[in-house]
């Protein structure tokens, strides 16, 4: 076969799938944690399971073109039911699990699904809640029987019936089966992934296989992934990097894909399964550091002087000897020794031993924090991608790695900064189109394929890698005509580890005020220390020595935002901490956890007049909706405080 | 700070339920079970087999029956010697009886041989248990040594009242009696630790030991899941019965070669088997091992350091020897009830946590 | 009124009882000249959820305890599945395949909860003595094979992060969880549970109630219980047996019950501590 | 009347004698285990103990001097004095209350909410560390204990016995003040603990623990109290015994004894350890007479603990023991 010609068969998901099964096929493809003991499938296992269950689909007359919503946590069956759905020539949209029913009416509806594939009876009951409203689906299928025996079975079916069936009807449906995977070329739609957009309904975004197997095997060159390498499966399946790590490049490099038991046993599976190729949002990676500080705090005295000093030292040379760089012989000695003490023990327990590459993205990562997992050794990098693009616009090249930018531009992406400080970029694994939504798809892909990002950044001088600033809508101007990046604030005050979310406000105002949310954790935790008594999030937000710490932390980056002569304008006048904490359930993040600012804006208007008009506190109440989906009243008056800034340079920058 | 545990997990229950199912504890096994059987037999000497590595390997074996007993079962016995001494005696009628038969055969039959005592003194544990049983045993005890000591059949109307070893060879190497080397003593208490290690371990982990750990935690909701008690507590004295008869055994034919019941199996010595089992740790095969180590080593050293270092009265260092056993008795209760192996087993909590404190 | 057929009946929400399991017929037990219980009769039907209530000192525990075969009773027969019950020990009862629950729970402490409930399965293993001693064969692919079986019902009861954990360390509304897991690991045909839901809150009782009503459901398990909840009780169950000064007083559907005048007396006129 | 009967009748009342000494270290038992519920192994050498002490005190041996004696190369042995046996006697009570109050503080009150049987094996280690600091505080040989009591063959027994039967029974003066001293004693703990109120606390702890406890009982006072107590009864216990035959380590098999002694008499009955105590002491003579040309001697080692054995079997609760009933 010739290069050309194996080419051309790798143009589907489903036909990667078959190479592998051939190529692979006893190695393993996929683990979960399930009943105590990771159950494996190979490749060629794995195959066998797709083909019964794509069989099956053809037995329930799933057709070509049909939507298949996927709804549960990562599982491989579910992963399956993907890959099967492709092979019928169905295109899978995979949903947020934790989506409020009203969210998975819209997607629902928008897709037009046919088939709703369910993790478990939660699911299910979520989907036939949406089934009152939204008349488009017709088969409910689900994976973990528990609970379902009650069910009207009518239109619902047990996922491993169907893949029993579709084994019984082989012999029907094979040729249908042939026809329709070998009819996938590169142009048919691989898969449909519904941005959360920080504003406005949720948008379909329909990828092509070229998509997803350009990007897959550029981004696998570009990190060296290979069948050797293990990846822990955690991250929602309807997010995409999720769908190129897990599905995309484990398929194209043939790795292993693992599950693990539940959310709440995520940690000690990662460190069971110790993956070579991890990634996690920012959020993650502080948490962990978090509470690796906060179990260090119970530690003996030696030892934890121990800990200090090797950490120390470790932040001295540990991000360079991953570099490469060059590093005296003592330190290098004395950085083994740290490995032998601190290190590898730390990493051990953390599950990040065997590491080889580690991403981050999605939002700013603290310095601090990106440092810490540096200096150990692991190779945390940052990318910087969208749905639109397929994840990949830039990334880290190994050795060129810093907190502050986001890296070069992916092999094979093109990037551009427009006059307003967009970003655009054109790429292979630019998506097809929002799916029925020709205005949205215009707006942001042009005719020679040139994506807005959203995103205002820079190319930074010398080094060639992308700085990004803000969202380009949320860059604004203050009254006087000065930059407003409120992206960069915050982000700088959440450096703080006592500060978990904060909502900064400027935009054609005289001067910036700002929205805190408290860790609960960490700061409860200095609260122990320092003998705070309280009983809730609420309480502990307003009590007085909180707002005094969150102060000094507000002032510390004022002076640091001082610095930045360009955006010396956006120091923090007034701020309060909030009485609640920002959540996804009430409308004010997004399902990824990004804050949406007008919504936040718009329901807390009372306390922004407060901090503009220099109340010293103002009584609201707010909605919230609570796990079960019932609404209350949260009645709180909140403390505004003013912030010292420094004055000098901003005039001195108003001046020039 | 020693366990590096990323990645190694399990796809299968035989590999999650095996005995070290960490990869470090594994290694750490095969190698010490390497050295026990290439290392040690090349650097052991008369002096260190004799006082320290054969009457450890011996008291082992008789922990480990005593540990299935009390530790694993819950049923107190005080009887321990007596059985040893069944197992000694057996082994005397069996050799001198049947001169052909292989010796290890011989020790294997006499276990057997107390297994079956154990059980006709475990009878009463059906009805009674505590200090009650305690009281049975003890019976058996000064029952069945006095028996040793005044029916002559047993020793074979020997004049002096003694039983010895004669000698017996196993693949042509002499085994027991007098001329018996070393190392050949060795090699045959090692093989026998092994073999008996291995098979407590079978018995603890699966349906056996948990029938036995569920009559110890609670009798009634053991019952309740369909444990028949008699069968569980026989059980357990014929295992545990067995093992103690065969470290009985190999006291007399291999370590002793001669022995005297009333002397080599008095009281004192059931005592010392409970205590290694105490302060080894109670329900644990390490525990077992641990204690046997603690106990025998610590006489020695305590000569080694008092009687020979500063000159002391042999036996002042003795008494201050019992003294210390049994400050460390009630030390070890009141600190760590199950002893030397929970220690242990917090040690290793700890390493693996590492740097984190819990 | 209840379809009360020989061939037992189907239930409001359309499950299907079957015909008579066990039946108590005439039971009186006494402990000294104290009458514990004084000639009850009444049945179980498979599949059904039958409560045993009353008040404190009722003679209900004493009931299960019969049927359980720890008391046994001087008066009455016990029929099951058709023949008389000879005088059992409770290891011959539970090997008929009834299993039960402690209202003080009796879990082994010094074992961890995957050894517990594997307890739970002691009677469906049968590997022998040489093959456990070499764990050769039978005893080690049993061990596995029922293990898998086990981590079922784990799965089931959502207990997976405590697995390895031992009894002794777990919160008590765990523990009762962890016992439910042990008397389901031995696969009963009934389920005795004296008190599932004593000194628990309002979420770990939902739990519990759920978790019943999956067990009868999944598995099809006749489940009798005592409960002091009336709540609880009147939601679960299928028939509901009423105990008062060891005598029964009421025996019908929750709303035969809750109409009847005796239970109103016995549960007004009586002062309980509940 | 025939030379057998009258030689098992001599026999049965030696016996009597060692019953005695069985009865007051099991007395020892009873009362620890009827006010804590810890059955109290080391009863047998806190008698050793005590008689050891006791020794101490009336030769003026000092204390550790063997271990002084290694450690500082010195050679001391005694303070050249000796002293009355009453003194001495006091002295050693104090010696066996601080021994309570020791025993309390550094070993029980740790081990407060522990199972019975951890509680035993503790004081299994007691034993064995009161065993080894006796033998350092006063040297492991034999000693001769003298408090006064009239020994050697009581001629008034010998006489009247001969007067009566034609044969002379051999009873040793010392074993009628032993039965003397014995039913002193118990006269004294009934009217202690009727009469008393540290008494009376004794006995409600021993009824009910918890209601004793809400009432304001200080439980480790009982303890102490207790253990102070059975130390006493040690004390006697160890002047008798070893008046008669010397104070050495075999005292402190006795307690030994005392445990099938218990069995029989019940292990929450003081009348229950007096009778069991006498009937084993006359029982393994009489057994032992009898027996000996059949099996051969020396039963007395096992006698007792197949007597309790058959016990166990058949009457679990002793003679005058509380049924126990078990709640399911």
């Amino acid at each position: 076969m010739t290069t050309n010609a194996a080419q051309a068969a790798l143009q589907s998901v489903p036909a990667l799938l078959a190479r592998n099964a051939s190529q692979w096929g006893n190695l393993t493809a996929y683990r979960e944690k399930e009943f105590g003991i990771w159950q494996s499938w190979t490749w060629k296992q794995a195959a066998d399971e797709v083909r019964s269950m794509a069989l099956g689909f053809l037995a329930l007359g799933m057709a070509k073109g049909d939507h298949v919503a996927i709804i549960g946590r990562n599982r491989p069956a579910l992963y399956w039911s993907m890959v099967a759905a492709q092979s019928v020539g169905a295109i899978p949209v995979a949903l947020y699990q934790d989506a409020v029913a009203e969210e998975m009416a819209y997607v629902l509806e928008h897709c037009g699904a046919r088939f709703a594939i369910c993790g478990d009876q939660e699911q299910v009951d979520k989907v036939i809640e949406v089934q009152e409203k939204v008349s488009g689906i017709e088969q409910i299928l689900y994976l973990d029987k528990r609970g379902m025996r009650k069910y009207d079975h009518g239109h619902m079916n047990w996922l491993e019936d169907v893949q029993s069936e579709g084994r019984a009807g082989q012999s029907r449906f094979e040729p249908e089966l042939k026809k329709r995977t070998d009819a996938l070329d590169y142009d048919s739609t691989c898969v449909m992934l519904y941005t959360s957009g920080t504003t406005g309904k949720p948008k379909g975004v329909v990828l092509s296989n070229r998509n997803i197997i350009e990007t897959a095997r550029a981004s696998c060159e570009f990190d060296k992934l290979t069948y050797k390498d293990q990846i822990l499966a955690y991250l929602p399946m309807a997010w995409v990097g999720d769908f190129i790590f897990s599905m995309g490049q484990a398929f194209w490099a043939g790795f292993c894909v693992n599950c693990p038991e539940n959310a709440t046993t995520m940690m000690s599976d990662l460190r069971e399964i110790g993956p070579t190729y991890f990634f996690a949002p920012p959020r993650v990676f502080e948490t962990m550091l978090t509470t690796v500080m906060i179990r260090m705090e119970d530690a003996g005295p030696s030892k934890k002087r121990m800990f200090d000093k090797y950490m120390a030292h470790a932040r001295k040379v540990g991000g360079d000897i991953l570099d490469g760089k060059p590093v005296s012989g003592g330190d290098k000695l004395k950085y083994r020794m740290g490995e032998m003490l601190v290190y590898g023990p730390l990493k051990n327990t953390l599950g990040l031993s065997n590491i080889r590459v580690a991403y981050t993205a999605g939002e700013a990562i603290g310095p601090e924090i990106f440092d810490f997992y540096r200096s150990l050794g692991i190779n945390l990098k940052q990318l910087y991608g969208q749905t639109e693009a397929s994840v990949f616009i830039t990334q880290q090249p190994d050795g060129e790695v810093r907190s502050d930018t986001v890296g070069v531009p992916s092999p094979g992406v093109e990037v551009k900064i427009a006059e307003s400080g967009e970003v655009f970029y054109r790429s292979p694994g630019v998506f097809v189109e929002y799916y029925k939504n020709p205005e949205s798809t215009a707006s942001t892909k042009d005719a020679e394929g040139w994506v807005a990002t959203g995103d205002a950044g820079f190319f930074e001088e010398g080094t060639g890698h992308l700085r990004i600033i803000d969202r380009a809508k949320d860059v604004g101007k203050m009254a006087d005509g000065s930059l407003f990046a409120p992206k960069y604030v915050e982000n700088k005050l959440k450096f703080f580890p006592n500060i978990l979310e904060a909502v900064v406000f400027g935009a054609g105002r005289d001067r910036c005020v700002a929205f805190i949310n408290i860790d609960l954790t960490a700061v409860g935790n200095w609260a122990e220390r320092n003998n705070i008594a309280y009983s809730s999030y609420q309480e502990l937000a307003g009590h007085p020595r909180v707002l005094g710490m969150i102060q000094e932390h507000v002032e510390e980056v004022n002076a640091s935002v001082a610095q930045d002569p360009m955006l010396s304008g956006c120091q923090i006048h007034r701020f309060l901490v909030l009485h609640k904490e920002l959540d996804a359930d009430d409308g004010e993040m997004t399902r990824t956890r990004k804050v949406r600012r007008n919504i936040v804006a718009e329901k807390f208007a009372d306390l922004i007049a407060g901090l503009y008009d220099g109340a010293e506190s103002v009584y609201t109440e707010t909605e919230v909706s609570y796990e079960d989906g019932r609404k209350g009243a949260l009645k709180a008056t909140v403390q505004m405080r003013d912030a010292k800034v420094v004055p000098g340079q901003t005039q001195r920058i108003a001046a020039e | 700070m020693l366990y590096r545990e990323a990645g190694d997990f399990k796809t299968s229950y035989a590999s999650d339920n095996q005995t070290f199912p960490i990869r470090f504890d594994r290694a750490a096994y095969w190698v010490a079970i390497a050295a026990a059987f290439l290392v040690v037999p090349m650097v052991l000497g008369d002096y260190w087999a004799n006082s320290i590595v054969i009457p450890f390997l011996i008291y082992v074996i008789a922990a480990l029956g005593l540990n299935i007993l009390i530790g694993y079962t819950g049923l107190l016995s005080l009887g321990t010697a007596a059985f040893m001494a069944v197992g000694a005696y057996a082994t005397f009628k069996l050799t001198t009886a049947f001169p052909g038969m292989p010796i290890y055969i011989v020790f294997l039959l006499s276990g057997l041989v107390t297994s079956a005592v154990g059980v006709l003194f475990g009878l009463p544990s059906l009805k009674i248990k505590g200090f009650y049983l305690a009281v049975a045993t003890l019976a058996a005890q000064f029952f069945l040594i006095w028996l040793f000591t005044r029916v002559e059949w047993f020793y074979n109307y020997s004049p002096t009242g003694q039983i010895s070893m004669p000698e017996r060879s196993m693949f042509g190497v002499i085994i027991t009696g007098a001329s018996a080397s070393s190392t050949a003593v060795y090699f045959t208490c090692l093989i026998f630790t092994v073999a008996m290690a291995w098979l407590a371990r079978n018995l603890t982990r699966g349906t056996m030991g948990r029938t036995w750990m569920a009559i110890r935690d609670m009798d009634i909701a053991a019952e309740i899941i369909g444990v028949n008690p008699l069968i569980a507590k026989l059980s357990s004295f014929a295992v545990s019965s067995f093992f103690v008869g065969v470290a009985g055994a190999l006291t007399f034919g291999v370590y002793l070669g001669a022995a005297e019941a009333g002397e080599a199996f008095s009281i004192n010595k059931s005592f010392l088997v409970l205590f290694m089992v105490i302060i080894g740790g109670l329900g644990s095969i390490l525990g077992s091992f641990l204690g046997a180590a603690f106990l025998v080593v610590l006489p020695v050293l305590l000569k080694l350091m008092l009687v020979d270092g500063f000159g002391w009265p042999a036996d002042l260092a003795r008494h201050l020897e019992v003294m210390i056993i049994g400050a460390l008795i009630i030390v070890v209760l009141i600190v760590e009830p199950h002893g030397m192996a929970a220690l242990w087993r917090t040690i290793k909590e700890k390493l693996r946590l590492w740097p984190f404190p819990h | 009124m209840l379809d009360n057929t020989q061939d037992g009946y189907v239930t409001a929400d359309g499950r299907q009882i079957g015909p008579v399991v066990l039946e108590l017929k005439n039971i009186t037990l006494r402990f000294g000249g104290v009458e514990a219980i004084k000639n009850i009769s009444f049945d179980i039907r498979t599949g059904e959820i039958r409560a045993i209530i009353g008040p404190n000192g009722a003679g209900k525990s004493s009931m299960m305890n019969v049927i359980s075969g720890f008391y046994v009773p001087q008066e009455g027969e016990i029929i099951y599945k058709g023949y008389k019950r000879a005088k059992m020990a409770p290891y011959q009862v539970a090997r008929t395949g009834i299993a039960r629950t402690f209202q003080n729970i009796a879990l082994f402490e010094g074992m961890s909860v995957l050894d517990n409930i594997m307890t739970g399965r002691m009677n469906l293993m049968k590997s022998g003595f040489l093959s456990q001693a070499m764990w050769w064969g039978k005893a080690s692919r049993e061990e596995d094979e029922h293990r898998e079986k086990v981590e079922k019902v784990i799965d089931f009861l959502e207990i997976q992060h405590i697995r390895k954990t031992p009894v002794a360390r777990l919160p008590y509304g765990l523990k009762k969880r962890v016992e439910l897991a042990r008397a389901l690991a031995a696969e009963p045909q009934i389920l005795l549970l004296d008190e599932p839901m004593a000194g628990m809150n309002v979420e770990e009782k939902e739990d519990m109630s759920r978790f019943i009503l999956d067990v009868n459901d999944e598995f099809g398990t006749t489940i009798v219980l005592i409960e002091h909840d009336m709540g609880v009780v009147m939601d679960l169950s299928d028939r509901v047996v009423v105990m008062d000064y060891g005598k029964k007083i009421g025996d019908g559907t929750p709303d035969e019950v809750r109409n009847n005048q005796d239970v109103i007396d016995a549960y007004l006129g009586v002062s309980h501590d509940e | 009347m025939s030379d057998t009967v009258l030689f098992a009748l001599e026999a049965g009342l030696n016996g009597l004698t060692v019953g005695i000494m069985y009865s007051l270290v099991a007395l020892g038992f009873v009362l620890i285990f009827k006010a804590s519920g810890i059955f109290n192994f080391a009863q047998g050498v806190m008698a050793l103990f005590a008689a050891l002490t006791l020794v101490g005190f009336q030769t003026g041996q000092v204390p550790f001097s063997h271990l002084i004696n290694a450690i500082f190369g010195a050679h001391v042995s005694d303070f050249g004095f000796t002293m009355p046996a009453f003194l001495a006697i006091i002295l050693t009570v104090v010696v066996m209350v601080l021994l309570a109050l020791l025993i309390e503080r550094l070993v029980l009150k740790h081990l407060v909410n522990q199972e019975p049987i951890i509680l035993f094996m503790a004081t299994i280690g007691l034993a064995y560390f009161l065993e080894g600091l006796g033998d350092i505080m006063w040297g492991a040989e034999v000693k001769r204990l003298d408090v006064g009591i009239p020994q050697g063959m009581s001629s008034w027994v010998d006489e009247t016995t001969y007067n009566l039967f034609g044969y002379g029974f051999y009873i040793d003066t010392l074993s009628l003040w032993a039965l003397l001293i014995a039913a002193v004693l118990v006269t004294g703990l009934v009217v202690f603990s009727q009469y008393t109120k540290q008494g009376r606390a004794l006995r409600a702890v021993a009824d009910d623990h918890q209601a004793a406890l809400s009432v304001g009982i200080s439980l480790r006072f009982i303890w102490v109290l207790t253990w102070s107590i059975a130390g006493i009864v040690a004390l006697v216990a160890g002047i008798m015994w070893g008046s008669k035959s010397g104070v050495q380590f075999s005292l402190s098999l006795i307690a030994l004894k005392a445990l099938p002694v218990l069995i029989l008499g019940g292990f929450t009955s003081i009348p229950g350890a007096i009778v069991g105590g006498l009937l084993i002491g006359v029982g393994e003579k009489l057994f032992d007479f009898f027996m000996q040309p059949v099996i051969g001697g020396a039963t007395e080692n096992w006698f007792a603990y197949m007597l309790a054995l058959v016990f166990l079997l058949f009457r679990p609760q002793g003679l005058f023991g509380e049924r126990i009933i078990e709640r399911v």
